[in-house]
C-alpha cells in the first residue's frame, strides 16, 4: 500500500489571504481509494486547503499534483473533467433550480463543452439525468425532486450539497463537513455513504464528528494553525496527546452519534 | 368641398427640446385656425411629437404620409430635420423647416425640403462683420465651438471673416454636444486673453457658456457675442442681468419692424398675453408659406406645390422674404441685438435693441447643393 | 416551578402556500433549557422564525413575559429581549468582528464585548478580520457572542455547535451552562444528543410541523422507543 | 501656467461633483439601491432653491430649505415606495428609479415650465477673485470652502457613529438586523433622506453656476455614476478623492485635447474597474 | 404541447395579429425590431443573470454597419445585414470579455462606461458615421424578387426574420447551453466549481445577444432609412433594458411582450400629451411594484384565473419556471 503513487499530492503548499498566511508549508499525499479525513480546530485552515486542492483559491506557494500532473495553476472549472469534485462547508447550491435539475448539472460539469453547444437539447435520458436520478436515490432526496433546491430545510440541502460532489463521479471526492446539520439518522446514513464511496473514489473529507473519522478513515490529517500537527492512523492520532489537547477534548461530540 | 387638407407638424414636443416644440405647436395652431380653409376644403394640422429624436421623427412622419399627410413645416434639431427632409421626399411630399444644419440647404438638399432660417454663413456675416466694424479695438477674438457639423460651419464663416478683416484669432475651444460645464475652456480663454469672445453653440449650451462667463467676470473685460441665440424663450431665461452688453446674433425678434410682424405680434398679444418668440413666428411663418403655395398652386399634391413655393417672393416676418429655387433657401435677414440693462427696458420683455440686420447667402454651388 | 416566560399555542406558519406550522405548542420557564428536536425539515427553524418574528404566524398566539407578541416587527420583539441565533448565523460579511459586536452591543448586557472576548479569544485575534473572512466556526462563535452582548432575556440557538471543533463544542457548552447559570433560558435546537444530555432540563420533539413529544429529561434518556422513532437514533 | 489655474477650477468642479455624488454612493453602497432617480433630487433642489428665491426668499435660507424638502421627500418616497423594492433584484430599483426621475422631470416641466431659469448668487458672493493673472468667481470659492466643512461633517456622520456600521449591516440582511432589535427600516429611510438630501443640496448649490432647466438631473445622474464607480461604491473617501479626480482631469484635459474630455473620463471609467475591482476606494 | 412551442405560436400570432390592429406598418415593424433586441438582451439578464446597459452600442454598431455597406459598396442587401449580424457579435464578445471581469453593479456600470464610451467614437468619428445628423440616405434595396418599398412588404420581411430569430432564441435557451447559464445566473461560484468555465458561457452568451441585437439595429436603419446617433446612445441601451424588465425575464415570449408593450404605449401616449414621459414613468413604477413578473406574469394570471379548472395542471409555480 506504501509503495502506491498518491491520486493528489501537495507539497509545501501556503495560501494567503492578504497578509495573513491561512495555510502554510503543508505536504499532503492522498493514497488512490482511501478514505483519508482532516481534522483540526476551527480557522484552522481544512476549507482553504480544500479551496487551494480544488483550484477555488490560488496557491501562493508550492506544487499541486493530480496524478502526477502538476495542476498548480489549473483554474478550479479545468481540474473537475481531471476527476476532482467536491461539497462545500457553506452550502453553495443553484437555489432557483430543482434538485434534479443540480445534480444534472453537477454531472454535466464533467464535460461541460458538451454544453458549450446552443443548439443541443437537453435529453431527458441522457446521462446527465440518470446519474442526477441515481445520486438523488443514494442519498434518500428522491422525493423532492422537483423542488427548487432553496425550498429545501437546511439539513436536506447539506444532502443535496453532498449530492453534488458525488454527481461529477470524480475519482477524488472531497467533502466539506457533510454531516454538519444533518439529523441524526442522516449521519449514519452519511457514514456509510461516505464509506460506500471509499470503496471506488478516492475520499477526502472534513469533519468534527470524531464517531465518522475514527470509522471509517484510513488516514487521518490534523491541521492547526494553517500547519500539519500529526498525521496518521486514527488510532495513532486518537492517542497523540496534543491532538487531544488542541483538539479533541475529552470527544464528546461523535462517540454518541 | 373635398376632405380635410392636414398640415403635419413635426415638433419635439418631449424631450429637451420641448420648450421650442411647444411654441411651434401654437404658432402652427394659429396659423391653420386663422386661414381655415384653403382650396375650399377645411384646413387641420397633426402635431407630430418627435421627442427630438430622428428615428421617432422619421417613423411618425412615414406614418402620417401613409395616412396622407404631404405637407410639413416644422422640425426644431438639425439631425431630425435631416432624416425627416428625406423621409419626406421618398413619399414626394413638401417639408419646410427651421433648423440649422447647413446640409439642409446644402450638400443634403433635395427638391422636396425648404429651410427658412439664415445658415451659419449668413448668421456670421450678419453678426461678427458688423460687430468688427463697431468695436474697431477688439483685434483678438476667442471662439468655443460645439464639436459638429453645424458648429464647425459657424466656425469657418468667422475665421474666414477673421482672416479678411486682420482679426487675430487667439484660439478656439471645441466642446462636445453633452458639454455642460464651461468653466474650463473659459479658463482657457481667459489665459489667451482675447478682446472678444464668440460663443458658437445654442440653446442651453450657450446659457450655461454664457452663464459661466458673466460669473467669471468675462463681461467686464471683454465683448462677449453669441452668434445664434433661440431668442426670445432663451432670453427669458437668461435675464437682464446676464443678457446686459451682451451682442446676439438671431434670426427672429419679436420687434423687428415690419408689417407682417407687427401683425403677428398683436395677433399674438391679443390670443396669448405674450410676444412671440422665434419657435412660435417661424412656425407660423413656415406653416402659412406651405397653405399660401398650396392655394397658389391649387393642389396639395408634392409637385405642384413646391412649384408654387419655388422663388415665391412675400412679405415676411423679416420684411420682404424670397424662397430662392436653386436651393430652396428662404432669402431673410438676420439680426445682431444688444443686451440691455434691467433698468432700460420699456417691458418685460425688452431685453435687447437691433443693431444692425442684413441678408447674406452663399451661392448654391458655394453651399454645395446639388439638386436631383 | 418557575414562571413560563415564553408560551408558543397553537402556532401556524406558512411558507406561500405551503402549511409548515399545523399548530406548535410550547412553553419555556424562566432559567430552564429547552431543546427542539426533530428530523431535517421538521420545523425546527420554522418555528423559532415564528417566535421571532421573521416568519409571522399565521394564527395562534406567541407570548414572552406576558405580552403578546405575535404579529410585532422582529426588532420590536429582540428589543424584547428574545435573541436567536439563526442557523445560517448572520454575519455581517463586511463588517469586521468587532463591529459585528458593537452595533449588537447594549449597555443593559450583562456581557460586554471584553467579557465575550474572554470567552472566545479567538474572536478577539480576529477582531479586524471581515465577518465573512471567518472560518465555519469562528463564525459561529461570533454569532453567539454578539447575541451576549445584545442583552437577551431569553436565548434561542439554531444548531450553535454545528461544524465546530470538539473542544470548542465543549467550550460553548460551558459557557451556555454559564449563561443558563445567569438565569437566561436557552430554547436549543440541536442534533447533538450529547450537547443536549449535557443541557437540557426538557425536551420537545417535533414532526411535520408539529409537536409529537413532550417531556423532562430524564424521561427523555430512559425512552429509547421515542428517541429512535422521531429521532432514528437505533442501536446499531 | 494655465494648467495650474486649470488644477484650481478642477478642484472647484471637483468638490461639486463630490457632493452629487457620495449621496448617490451612501444609497447605493449601503442600501445596495441602485438609485437612477439621484439626478431627480439634484433636480428638485435646484429648482426648489430657485424657486424660493424667485419667490423673494433670501438666498442662504434658499440653500439650507431646499434641501431639505428634497429630504423630505425622499424620505417620502422611501416609505411609500422604495422599501417594498429594496428586496427585489437590481433591475426593479432600475425600474422605479428610471420611472421617478421622469416623473419628477416632467413635473418639474408642468409646474416651473420647459425653458429653465436663471439663480443669481447672493449679492456678497458675485464678485470674483483674482489670484495674478486667473479669475476666479467668489461664489464657486464659496462653494468649494462650504463642500470641506460639509464633508468633514459628513465624514464623522458615517465613521464616526453607529448609523454608518448598521446600515452596511442592513445591505447584508435585513433579517438579522432587525433580529438585533435595530429597526432596519427607519434606518434605512434616514439613509435615503440623507444621500437625496445631499443631492439636493449640489442642485441648489449648483443653481447659481448653472442656472435651472429641467434636464439638469439627466447630466448629473451621469457624472455622479462615474464618480461613484471609480472612487468604489459606498466609499466616503473614495466619493471624495474620484470627484476631485474627475473634476481635475476634467478641467485639464480642456486645455489638452478638449474633444476627447468625455471620452477620457469613460475610458478612465472602465480602466478603473478593471483595474481596480473595487474602485479607487471601495471596501472589499 | 410544450411551453416552447405554445410561446412560438404566441410570437406568430403577434407578428400575424399586429397589421390587423395597427394602421401603420413603420410603427409594426419597429414593434417587432425592438422585440428582438429585448429578447436578445433577456438572454443576458433572464438566463445569464447580465444587466447589461450596453446593448445599444450592438443596436447603433448594427445600424452603422448596414447604413455603411450599402452607401459604400455595391453588395447586396442579404450581405449588409450578415455584416450587422458579424460585427455585432464580435463586438459584443469584445465588450462581454472585458465586462465579464466584474460582477454586480460594477458590471452594470462597467457596460454603461462601454456604451458612453461607443457613443462618444461613433459621435466624434463624424467622417463615418455622420455624428449628430447621422448616417442619411441608407437605400432599402430590393432582396431579390421581394420588394421591400411599402411599409408592409418590409414587415412582411421583417416578420420572417423575427419568427426565425425567435426560435432560434428559443433553442438556445432551452439546450445545456441555456439551462447551464441559468445555473450560472443562480450561483456562479458553485457552476464553476462543478466545472463550467463560466466566463466562456458568459462571453458566448454575449455574442448571441450581440449578433441578435446588431441584426435588430441593423433592420431599424433599414426601417427609417437613417442610422442616428439616438441609436447607439444610452438611452437606447436603457429602453431595451426596460422593455426587457417590463415584460419579464422568465421567457423568451415575455420581451415580445415587453417590447410591444413599451413601443405602443410609448406611442399611443405621446400623442395624448407633450407630458406623456410623466406617465411612462409612473406606469414603470407600476409594473415594479405590482407586475414583479412583468407583463408576462400578469398574462399568465389573468389565463389561470380564466381558467380555474386548470389551475393545478398550469404549473405551481408560474414566473419561476425557466420556460
Ligand atoms: N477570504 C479570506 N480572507 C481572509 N482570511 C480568511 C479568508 N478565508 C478564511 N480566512 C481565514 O483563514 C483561516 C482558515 O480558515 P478555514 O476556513 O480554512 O478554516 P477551517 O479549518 O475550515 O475552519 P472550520 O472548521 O471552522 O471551518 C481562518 O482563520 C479564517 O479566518
Ligand atoms: N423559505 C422556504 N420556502 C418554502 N419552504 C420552506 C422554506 N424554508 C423551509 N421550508 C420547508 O419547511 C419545512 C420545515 O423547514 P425548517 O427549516 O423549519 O426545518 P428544520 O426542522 O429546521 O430542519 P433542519 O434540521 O434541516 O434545519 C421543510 O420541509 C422545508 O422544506
Ligand atoms: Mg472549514
Ligand atoms: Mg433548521
Amino acid at each position: 500500500m506504501s509503495a502506491q503513487a498518491p491520486i493528489l499530492a501537495a507539497d509545501k503548499l501556503a495560501v494567503r489571504y492578504g497578509s495573513f498566511l491561512a495555510l502554510s508549508d503543508v505536504t499532503l499525499a492522498i493514497k488512490p481509494n482511501t478514505i483519508h479525513s482532516v481534522i483540526g480546530p476551527n480557522g484552522a485552515g481544512k476549507t482553504t486547503l480544500f479551496h487551494a486542492l480544488t483550484g477555488r483559491v490560488q496557491a501562493s506557494s508550492g506544487r499541486i499534483t493530480l496524478n502526477g500532473r502538476d495542476i498548480t495553476h489549473l483554474s478550479d472549472d479545468k481540474r473537475v473533467p481531471l476527476g476532482i469534485a467536491r461539497s462545500f462547508q457553506v452550502t453553495s447550491l443553484f437555489q432557483n433550480l430543482t434538485v434534479r435539475e443540480n445534480l444534472r448539472l453537477a454531472a454535466q460539469g464533467r464535460t461541460p463543452l458538451q454544453a458549450l453547444a446552443p443548439w443541443r437539447g437537453v435529453e431527458p435520458d441522457g446521462e446527465a439525468t440518470v446519474i442526477a436520478d441515481q445520486v438523488m436515490s443514494r442519498l434518500g432526496i428522491t422525493a423532492v425532486a422537483d423542488r427548487v433546491a432553496g425550498e429545501l430545510s437546511h439539513g436536506q440541502q447539506r444532502r443535496l450539497e453532498v449530492g453534488m460532489a458525488v454527481a461529477a463521479k470524480p475519482r477524488l471526492i472531497l467533502l466539506d463537513e457533510p454531516t454538519s446539520g444533518m439529523g441524526i439518522d442522516d449521519i449514519e446514513a452519511m457514514k456509510a455513504l461516505i464509506r460506500d464511496l471509499g470503496r471506488d473514489h478516492t475520499v477526502l473529507f472534513i469533519e468534527h464528528n470524531m464517531g465518522i473519522v475514527m470509522n471509517i478513515s484510513d488516514t487521518v490529517t490534523v491541521m492547526r494553525a494553517g500547519r500539519v500537527l500529526v498525521e496518521g492512523s486514527p488510532m495513532v492520532v486518537r492517542d497523540d496527546p496534543e491532538v487531544r489537547r488542541a483538539y479533541l477534548g475529552n470527544m464528546m461530540t461523535g462517540d454518541i452519534a | 368641398a373635398g376632405e380635410d387638407i392636414t398640415i403635419g407638424a413635426p415638433l419635439p414636443m418631449s424631450g429637451p427640446f420641448a420648450a421650442n416644440g411647444k411654441f411651434g405647436s401654437m404658432g402652427t395652431a394659429m396659423i391653420v385656425e386663422e386661414v381655415g380653409k384653403i382650396l375650399d376644403r377645411k384646413l387641420t394640422y397633426l402635431e407630430i411629437d418627435t421627442e427630438g429624436k430622428p428615428a421617432t421623427a422619421v417613423r411618425k412622419v412615414q406614418e402620417a404620409m401613409e395616412r396622407g399627410v404631404k405637407l410639413f413645416a416644422g422640425g426644431i434639431l438639425s439631425s431630425e430635420a435631416l432624416a425627416m427632409g428625406k423621409e419626406v421626399a421618398k413619399g414626394d411630399g413638401v417639408f419646410i423647416t427651421t433648423a440649422g444644419a447647413d446640409e439642409i440647404t446644402g450638400a443634403e438638399c433635395n427638391k422636396n425640403t425648404f429651410r427658412w432660417s439664415v445658415p451659419t454663413f449668413g448668421a456670421i456675416e450678419q453678426t461678427v462683420r458688423p460687430l468688427i466694424e463697431q468695436l474697431p479695438n477688439a483685434k483678438r477674438w476667442y471662439t468655443i465651438t460645439p464639436q459638429y457639423v453645424f458648429g464647425d460651419g459657424l466656425l469657418n464663416a468667422a475665421k474666414a471673416i477673421f482672416k479678411e478683416k486682420g482679426i487675430e484669432h487667439v484660439g478656439n475651444s471645441y466642446h462636445s454636444l453633452t458639454e455642460k460645464e464651461f468653466s474650463g475652456y473659459l479658463t482657457n480663454a481667459m489665459a489667451a486673453k482675447p478682446d472678444a469672445l464668440l460663443i458658437l453653440n445654442f440653446g442651453s449650451q450657450s446659457s450655461d457658456t454664457l452663464r459661466q462667463a458673466a460669473s467669471f467676470g468675462m463681461k467686464k473685460r471683454m465683448a462677449i457675442l453669441l452668434a445664434w441665440a433661440s431668442g426670445l424663450e432663451q432670453f427669458e431665461a437668461l435675464g437682464p442681468e446676464l443678457m446686459e452688453d451682451v451682442y446676439f446674433g438671431a434670426q427672429y425678434w419679436h420687434a423687428i419692424d415690419s408689417p407682417f410682424n407687427r401683425e403677428l405680434v398683436t395677433k399674438v398679444q391679443a390670443k396669448h398675453k405674450m410676444n412671440p418668440n422665434y419657435a412660435l413666428a417661424s412656425a407660423y411663418l413656415t406653416t402659412k408659406i406651405i397653405i399660401d403655395a398650396a392655394a397658389k398652386a391649387g393642389s396639395t399634391d408634392g409637385p405642384a406645390v413646391i412649384k408654387a413655393m419655388e422663388g415665391m417672393k412675400y412679405a415676411g416676418l423679416t420684411g420682404d422674404e424670397e424662397i430662392r429655387a436653386a436651393d430652396h433657401q428662404v432669402i431673410k435677414n438676420y439680426y445682431l441685438l444688444k443686451g440691455k440693462a434691467k433698468s432700460a427696458m420699456k417691458d418685460k420683455d425688452d431685453y435687447a435693441d437691433i443693431i444692425s440686420f442684413g441678408k447674406s447667402f452663399q451661392s448654391p454651388e458655394q453651399a454645395l447643393c446639388k439638386m436631383a | 416551578m418557575s414562571a413560563t416566560l415564553l408560551e408558543v399555542e397553537n402556532v401556524h406558519g406558512y411558507y406561500g402556500k405551503s402549511h409548515i406550522l399545523q399548530g406548535v405548542t410550547l412553553e419555556v420557564r424562566e432559567g430552564e433549557v429547552v431543546t427542539l428536536l426533530g428530523r431535517n425539515g421538521a420545523g425546527k427553524t420554522s418555528t423559532v422564525k415564528s417566535i421571532s418574528g421573521l416568519l409571522a404566524p399565521r394564527t395562534g398566539r406567541v407570548r414572552f413575559a406576558g405580552t403578546e407578541i405575535s404579529g410585532w416587527q422582529p426588532h420590536q420583539i429582540a428589543q424584547l429581549g428574545l435573541a436567536l441565533v439563526p442557523e445560517n448565523r448572520g454575519i455581517f460579511g463586511l463588517l469586521s468582528v468587532e463591529e459585528n459586536l458593537r452595533i449588537a452591543a447594549r449597555k443593559r448586557s450583562p456581557w460586554s464585548i471584553k467579557d465575550v472576548y474572554t470567552i472566545f479569544p479567538r474572536l478577539e485575534e480576529r477582531r479586524r478580520n471581515g465577518g465573512g473572512q471567518l472560518s465555519g466556526g469562528e463564525q459561529q462563535m461570533l454569532a453567539i457572542a454578539r447575541a451576549l452582548v445584545n442583552a437577551p432575556k431569553l436565548l434561542m440557538l439554531d444548531e450553535p455547535v454545528e461544524g465546530l471543533a470538539p473542544v470548542i463544542v465543549e467550550e460553548i457548552v460551558a459557557q451556555l451552562k454559564q449563561i443558563r447559570a445567569t438565569g437566561i433560558p436557552i430554547l436549543l435546537i440541536e442534533q447533538n444528543l450529547a450537547v443536549c444530555t449535557e443541557l437540557a432540563d426538557r425536551h420537545y420533539i417535533l414532526e411535520l410541523g408539529r409537536v409529537v413529544y413532550n417531556g423532562t429529561h430524564d424521561e427523555f434518556a430512559a425512552d429509547e422507543i421515542t428517541k429512535d422513532r422521531y429521532l432514528g437514533v437505533n442501536a446499531h | 501656467m494655465i494648467y495650474l489655474f486649470q488644477l484650481v477650477n478642477g478642484i472647484g468642479l471637483g468638490m461639486l461633483y463630490f457632493l452629487l455624488a457620495v449621496g448617490l454612493s451612501i444609497i447605493f453602497g449601503l442600501l445596495h439601491f441602485v438609485n437612477f432617480a439621484h439626478g431627480a433630487f439634484y433636480l428638485l433642489g435646484a429648482y426648489l432653491a430657485y424657486d424660493m428665491i424667485e419667490r423673494g426668499l433670501n438666498f442662504w435660507a434658499g440653500l439650507v430649505l431646499a434641501p431639505l424638502v428634497v429630504a423630505a421627500l425622499a424620505a417620502l418616497t422611501e416609505i411609500v415606495l422604495l422599501r417594498r423594492i429594496y428586496h427585489l433584484p437590481h433591475t426593479f430599483h432600475i425600474l422605479v428609479t428610471v420611472g421617478l426621475a421622469l416623473m419628477v422631470q416632467e413635473l418639474v416641466i408642468i409646474l416651473w415650465g420647459p425653458v429653465g431659469g436663471n439663480v443669481s448668487p447672493p449679492e456678497a458672493l458675485s464678485g470674483v477673485v483674482m489670484l495674478g493673472d486667473f479669475i476666479y468667481p467668489q461664489y464657486r470659492l464659496f462653494v468649494i470652502v462650504f463642500t470641506m466643512v460639509l464633508a468633514l461633517g459628513l465624514w464623522w456622520l458615517l465613521e464616526g457613529t453607529r448609523l454608518g456600521a448598521v446600515v452596511r449591516a442592513g445591505s447584508e440582511s435585513t433579517d438579522m438586523v432587525s433580529l438585533l432589535g435595530i429597526d432596519i427600516l427607519k434606518v434605512n429611510t434616514a439613509v435615503f433622506a440623507l444621500g437625496a438630501g445631499l443631492a439636493g443640496l449640489a442642485g441648489s448649490l449648483a443653481a447659481p453656476i448653472r442656472g435651472v432647466e429641467p434636464f439638469m438631473g439627466v447630466e448629473a445622474l451621469g457624472i455622479a455614476f462615474v464618480v461613484v464607480v471609480i472612487g468604489g461604491m459606498g466609499s466616503y473617501t473614495g466619493a471624495l478623492v474620484a470627484g476631485l479626480l474627475v473634476g481635475i482631469v476634467q478641467s485639464i484635459m480642456t486645455t489638452l485635447w478638449p474633444e476627447g474630455a468625455r471620452l477620457m473620463i469613460y475610458l478612465g471609467m472602465g480602466l478603473v474597474i478593471l483595474t481596480m475591482p473595487r474602485g479607487l476606494l471601495g471596501r472589499a | 404541447m410544450n411551453r416552447s412551442s405554445l410561446h412560438f405560436i404566441l410570437a406568430a400570432i403577434v407578428a400575424v395579429a399586429l397589421p390587423l390592429f395597427m394602421r401603420s406598418g413603420t410603427l409594426a415593424s419597429e414593434v417587432l425590431i425592438y422585440a428582438m433586441a429585448a429578447s436578445a438582451c433577456n438572454l443576458l439578464l433572464g438566463y445569464t443573470g447580465l444587466l447589461s446597459f450596453g446593448q445599444g452600442i450592438f443596436f447603433g454598431l448594427g445600424s452603422y454597419v448596414v447604413g455603411l455597406t450599402l452607401l459604400h459598396t455595391p453588395l447586396p442587401l442579404g450581405l449588409a445585414i450578415l455584416f450587422s449580424i458579424v460585427i455585432g457579435a464580435l463586438v459584443a464578445t469584445g465588450v462581454g470579455w472585458l465586462s465579464i471581469r466584474r460582477q454586480g453593479v460594477y458590471f452594470v456600470m462597467l457596460t454603461l462606461a462601454f456604451s458612453q464610451f461607443f457613443y462618444f467614437l461613433a459621435y466624434t468619428f463624424k467622417d463615418i458615421t455622420g455624428g449628430d445628423n447621422g448616417l442619411l440616405n441608407i437605400p432599402r434595396p430590393d432582396v431579390g424578387p421581394l420588394v421591400l418599398r411599402s411599409s408592409w412588404a418590409y414587415y412582411a420581411f421583417i416578420a420572417i426574420i423575427f419568427l426565425l430569430i425567435f426560435a432560434t432564441l428559443q433553442r438556445v435557451a432551452s439546450s445545456t447551453f441555456g439551462r447551464t447559464l441559468l445555473a450560472i445566473r443562480d450561483n456562479e461560484e458553485r457552476a464553476r466549481a462543478i466545472g463550467f468555465p463560466v466566463r466562456t458561457f458568459k462571453i458566448t452568451a454575449f455574442a448571441i445577444s450581440g449578433a441578435v441585437t446588431g441584426l435588430a439595429g441593423a433592420l431599424h436603419a433599414l426601417l427609417i432609412g437613417v442610422a442616428p446617433l439616438s441609436n447607439i446612445d444610452y438611452h437606447m441601451s436603457e429602453s431595451i433594458l426596460i422593455m426587457t424588465i417590463i415584460g419579464g425575464t422568465g421567457n423568451l415570449f415575455a420581451s415580445v411582450l415587453g417590447a410591444g408593450f413599451y413601443v405602443i404605449v410609448s406611442d399611443l401616449l405621446s400623442t395624448i400629451w407633450p407630458r406623456w414621459l410623466l406617465l411612462l414613468g409612473g406606469l414603470l413604477v407600476v409594473v415594479a411594484l405590482f407586475m414583479q413578473q412583468g407583463l408576462w406574469g400578469l398574462l399568465e394570471r389573468i389565463i389561470l384565473a380564466l381558467r380555474p379548472a386548470s389551475r393545478t395542471a398550469a404549473g405551481k409555480e408560474p414566473g419561476r419556471s425557466p420556460l
